[in-house]
């Protein structure tokens, strides 16, 4: 057990801060701190074919796909070096963390052909379609339905229903969706996981405005979408297990880059503080040091969890790491809220600063809702980790 | 000592209530909102001329219903549950007690009638620009020039001044004598050198305003009450104004619960209405046991608006203001979390709610600032560092 | 509403403080802060009696049965200058609190004649018998039995069976117990409510030491004890009935001699705070503040309680006054022991002043367990206060 | 960077497990808090002379094994969640510490040895009466008085002072000069004027005693190092131990946490195990959650003390320990609650946990103590009222 990096780890350190400071300084100056999910989308796919071409993408994943085959340690420094520069939020975080491990997995040689290669170039953005107005914790509850029709393009899965809180569906181009593919079937079995295309006529987005004043989220309704019989991941009726196994990959190195967002919030946040004289309170310094605390916390239960990951077991951590984060951003948005006083309750705030951290306040009222509520989170872990009697089901 | 409603303020709640359930729903209360002020004045109109809702706790002679601080909050509380914006918070639980605390007999006589019968809005400037909630720190100056008065300087999160005809500014002073006190200064809206900026807030349901004094000439008769340091009377007014700022979070605490309590009796998630899973059930129960706590303290603090001394009343005020907004905070962040994904959206009421609760919380001292002057009230022995806000 | 007193009430509240004062300066000022259940029991029986004579032991009660038929306002007073007083706490307080008004409503006149005067008058000292080993939160998990038996002194009830958390079992006189009397019945039938002298042979009683180190709770034991036929509240097999009266009974003005005990611990932990320099720091000051509006919020519940319950209602606050005020003092036990410090680690604290606090953090340790656990009082709140499904019973 | 447990890490780990659970149940442990001096010898002479405990992080030069704090805090860890006394905590987390950072070449060959052989027991006496947190503040004073040097004062909270042949005692200095510095001076526990008085603690299972040194002759080469102020080294060594601290509080709270996990799946109530209530399902799952981030800060912390420099660590050191002790504090309060009346009794565990939680978070700085360090540590500027201890 060590935290200290080694001499050759530096050095992939300096490499990488060395490129980031050339790109953000130079051609994409302008992309410098982005990190709402909707601004600059065009500028911001060309960034990521410029991290394609870099092999930066994805640093961890193998050097035929992309990526660089880089250490649990190298893609720590490399997420840690991407915040640090102020890079923009990943257009294609979808793709990158979640769909590509899952093809990885369980896609066929030709889906990994397909797809993989427009993902780490940045050429498709991908966004995934799980929750329903019926199914939001219950997410087995899925009714988005899809069956297979012969047609003049060969047989094709023809879609119908509704997704809910698809982030990015504006403008992506793909979506992964789980849908019900066994007519009168219930619950978590026969459901299938389906690639299809945004661009077609079946396929239309709506945003939610949400408490924030922005649209971050989207409703997608699919009426006859339409998608080629090939484009489902595993097996027709084993939706499920893909599905939770991409959920699985939420816990993966994003969650690094997740948490050097935390930190850049964090700075701004004790910034804020000593630039209006809240540092000096003895009540906001507790919670700052606690907060402090939270990142480390954080940081270190997510390399415990990833060094436990790579030896493949799902260990205590992993199950509290979600419910931990989405628990400490609250109060971080609360403490933001009692730093800035009565001008955090304009309306933006009275400085772009102050404006970050508000946004950072109401966005993180979901921060215990989406991806599974801090109850289900709760549920799992008292019965995935404790072992303590499951919750039955209704009727 | 008789703590409960007698049957005339049952009367007043009941009335109140069906009243706002017809002409306020939630739809109505955001249309309000994104009217010119912020406001309604129809519903205003109705609320004052027809109802008297804005001379209830004036007395008769000025021509009032000379009820006192329990009635009224029985209105702010009835207002809450709505978050219904209006000049009612400014005007009449504010200004009002400021003018009864502290004008003179012919100030009252021009300003208490015309409030009373829904002729006059009026606001008070206190605020400065960082919001402290301590009014030595006031960010308007007062100065004697020759024998002519000038007042210059900010005020900020000042509550309906938009709307207002009449702004009590409070001010501090100096004399030709560089004797210093606190002054409360009426200006009318409209008077040269007075400019009120509109700023948007994050609570679209009570409106405020930044105003800018820029030598603005005054009389020594614009003051309320003569030559005497307005900060204890002040105080009292601050302090009748916030335990009805806690009457007010009750009632959006107490509508925050009824709503999503309906809410997880029909939502249905694992074939089961979500109320009926435990972690629900606790977390809105440890909620209930806030909102009756907050209750108890409101009506205690009302009572303590009409009865108590001033030392009493600031405590009963701190601790009634603190442990409603508390309350409503939690209150209003539960009910979101309990919605799931659409208790987040915009469309929704819940985060009005919790808007207006945080927006509340923080005006006219924080739970923490309140806290402290608990502290000092007990006679723990004063402290370097105080909460600034 | 008003929450002040009228001069005739005040009046009222002169003589009470005169008549404690001299007693508590006088002939009873060994008695004076006496708080502990198990401390000078002999004198206390004295006291109580004392307090009987002077018609102080239950002024509420009318005046026919030893009272003074006082208002609620009065009983207020009554309870505030009994605490300011620091007189003793009550010996009988399950006899008076608890005991009598549950005769008052369910018993008959010969009970109430045979049992209310000596309970007024502090000669017959009661505990109380629900809680078994296994019928803690479940209470009407009941084990203990009763039958009816014929002998030389006429029908009797024999007793055989195990109570818990007895308080006051060591020298009470008689006890009220929940028992089993119809063979083969289940969950809350077929239960009754026994009256039971403790002088017997047939009764044991076994203290059980407490994390505090004292014993203030008992065992009792049940081995054919006996107990005259006439000796059952209500009917046979109506006993779940009327103890969940007495239950409710906990919710009356006695409520306000605990709560002037609680504004004692906390005046002693400020004065704890103002000795050692603690009451300077921002952040025990902010706790303190907070302690002090939870006195507020206790008396000004448990008078709206009142006031309610005169009208019949178990209204709202009644429900959630047991949760708060058991949440409250464990918080402030803990800022006691945070303004201690170090020294509060002592096992008998550095002072008396000390030693007081620390027991107070010890003992609230169990304010949320007796009596309905917090988890007991939240179901209750949920599904009879706000209309939430009930929690399904297992097998 | 590998934050993971080796293979030999893990190996200690494992057979340290098995050791205690062999030989310290909890039946034996509240046996030897009642044993003179409060722990079993002979279970010492076990961990030490056969096991080489106490001398796991000393370097191999001075008869140890040469490991480092990971290797200790696993020890400190696994004794933690059996509550083990022993004078493991003062001698090989505290004392050694210092003695590595302060002491001078042939005092180290003196000292360390006999340390790692089980054969010397060490303790240090820093906090004065008050129990301040700050070594500025220390209670005893050393004095040169001509060419000789007094000690003079009291230490309390001095944890396995019954039981030390060498006090490390921690004063500060005032040469023939007047200058002043903080010194640590050796003394043998029988020396005259020095006068040992057990405490009898809420926890019994850490033993503490108050010393009380009247005039008490030493000599410049009783002090640690040469002519240096020790407040660097002592503060790094009080770092690394509070470290330790942090692991054993982790070993505490899962043990806790584990043991009620096991009750709540056999207590039946309502014909349910109560561990089938959501409510007592999700009490535990917030548990855990602190279980698992107090585990994650102790390791992080136990590799920064020995990786870290004086500064990085203070902020790892005071993380952890406020994050863990919070944390073992709650877990152990939780298990009382959830076990119910029964875990309210002398008799079973649950107060041990509890009180041993209590007491180690209040063992060279409070969290608050150790939050506000942390904020002084970010370069949140200095302020006038910080907490005691």
């Amino acid at each position: 057990m060590k935290i200290g990096f080694s001499a050759a780890q530096e050095q992939f350190r300096n490499e990488v801060a060395t490129w980031l400071a050339e790109q953000l300084s130079g051609p994409y100056a302008d992309l410098r701190g982005v990190s709402s999910h909707t601004a600059m989308v065009e500028r911001r796919r060309v960034w990521e074919a410029e991290l394609g071409r870099a092999r930066l993408s994805s640093v961890g994943w193998p050097v035929e796909w992309g990526g660089r085959g880089a250490s649990l340690a190298e893609q720590v420094i490399f997420a840690e070096e991407y915040a640090r520069a102020k890079a923009p939020s990943r257009l294609n975080h979808l793709g990158v963390e979640l769909l590509a491990p899952t093809l990885l997995s369980y896609g066929t040689e030709a889906q990994k052909t397909r797809f993989l290669e427009p993902i780490v170039m940045g050429k498709e953005i991908w966004c995934q379609g799980y929750s329903e107005p019926n199914a939001g914790s219950d997410l087995a509850n899925v009714a988005t339905r899809a069956r297979l029709e012969s047609g003049p393009n060969g047989d094709e899965w023809v879609i119908d229903g509704q997704k809910i809180w698809t982030s990015l569906a504006a403008f992506a181009d793909w979506i992964f969706v789980l849908c019900r593919t066994e007519e009168g079937s219930r619950g978590n079995r026969g459901l299938s996981y389906l690639l299809v295309p945004m661009h077609q006529a079946g396929v239309t987005v709506r945003p939610i405005r949400e408490m924030t004043g922005h649209a971050e989220f989207n409703e997608t309704f699919f009426t006859g979408a339409r998608t080629a019989a090939a484009n489902i991941v595993g097996a027709p009726g084993e939706g499920w297990k893909v599905a939770m196994a991409t959920l699985a990959f939420e816990r993966g190195v994003s969650t690094l880059a997740q948490q050097m967002d935390f930190t850049n919030e964090f700075e701004a946040l004790v910034k804020a503080a000593q630039a209006n004289g809240q540092a000096t309170d003895p009540l906001i310094r507790q919670r700052i040091a606690e907060a402090s605390i939270g990142l480390s916390v954080m940081r270190y239960s997510a390399l415990r969890m990833l060094t436990n990951a790579e030896s493949g077991a799902l260990s205590h951590e992993a199950f509290t790491y979600r419910l931990y984060w989405g628990v400490w951003r609250k109060k971080l948005g609360e403490l933001a809220m009692d730093v800035l006083g009565p001008s955090g309750e304009y309306a933006h705030g009275d400085s772009p600063l102050a404006h970050d951290l508000q946004h950072m306040f109401l966005f993180s009222r979901s921060d215990t809702i989406y991806g599974g509520t801090s109850q289900i989170q709760r549920n799992q872990i008292a019965e995935r980790a404790l072992g303590l009697p499951k919750e039955p089901r209704g009727n | 000592m008789q703590f409960a409603f007698t049957d005339e303020q049952q009367m007043i709640r009941e009335s109140a209530r069906a009243f706002l359930e017809a002409e306020a729903s939630l739809p109505a209360v955001r249309l309000a909102s994104g009217a010119v002020n912020g406001y309604d004045e129809g519903l205003w109109q109705q609320m004052t001329a027809e109802l008297g809702w804005s001379g209830i706790a004036i007395p008769e002679a000025y021509g009032g219903a000379g009820l006192g601080f329990v009635e009224l909050g029985i209105l702010a509380h009835e207002q809450g549950r709505r978050l219904v914006p209006s000049p009612f918070f400014s005007t009449v639980c504010l200004a009002t007690p400021v003018i009864l605390e502290l004008a003179r007999e012919e100030q009252k006589r021009q300003w208490l009638p015309a409030i009373a019968a829904g002729q006059l809005k009026a606001a008070v400037a206190v605020t400065d620009r960082v919001g402290h909630a301590d009014i030595r720190k006031v960010g308007v100056k007062l100065a004697q020039v020759g024998s002519a008065w000038v007042l210059s300087g900010e005020a900020h999160f000042v509550v309906g001044a938009q709307s207002a005809d009449l702004l009590l500014v409070v001010a501090s002073a100096k004399d030709a004598n560089a004797s210093q006190s606190l002054r409360v200064v009426a200006v009318a809206s409209g008077t040269a050198g007075v400019r009120i900026e509109a700023t948007e807030m994050l609570d679209v349901t009570r409106p405020m305003a930044s105003i800018y004094f820029e030598q603005v000439s005054v009389s020594a008769e614009d003051c309320l009450g003569v030559d005497i340091d307005a900060s204890s009377g002040l105080q009292r007014a601050l302090d009748q104004a916030r335990t009805m700022l806690a009457a007010e979070a009750v009632g959006g605490a107490e509508y925050s619960l009824e709503a999503v309590t309906a809410y997880v009796k029909e939502r249905v998630q694992f074939g089961r209405a979500i109320g009926s899973f435990q972690a629900i059930k606790h977390r809105l129960a440890d909620t209930m046991v806030l909102v009756e706590a907050a209750k108890s303290m409101a009506w205690y603090a009302a009572c303590a608006a009409d009865e108590y001394a001033n030392e009493a009343l600031a405590v009963a005020a701190s601790s009634a203001k603190s442990c409603c907004a508390d309350a409503f905070n939690a209150v209003a962040s539960n009910a979101i979390q309990l919605h799931g994904g659409i208790g987040f959206t915009w469309d929704h009421h819940a985060h009005l709610y919790f808007k207006r609760a945080r927006a509340s919380s923080m005006l006219l001292g924080s739970p923490a600032w309140h806290r402290e002057r608990i502290a000092l009230g007990l006679g723990l022995s004063q402290i370097a560092s105080v909460p600034q806000f």
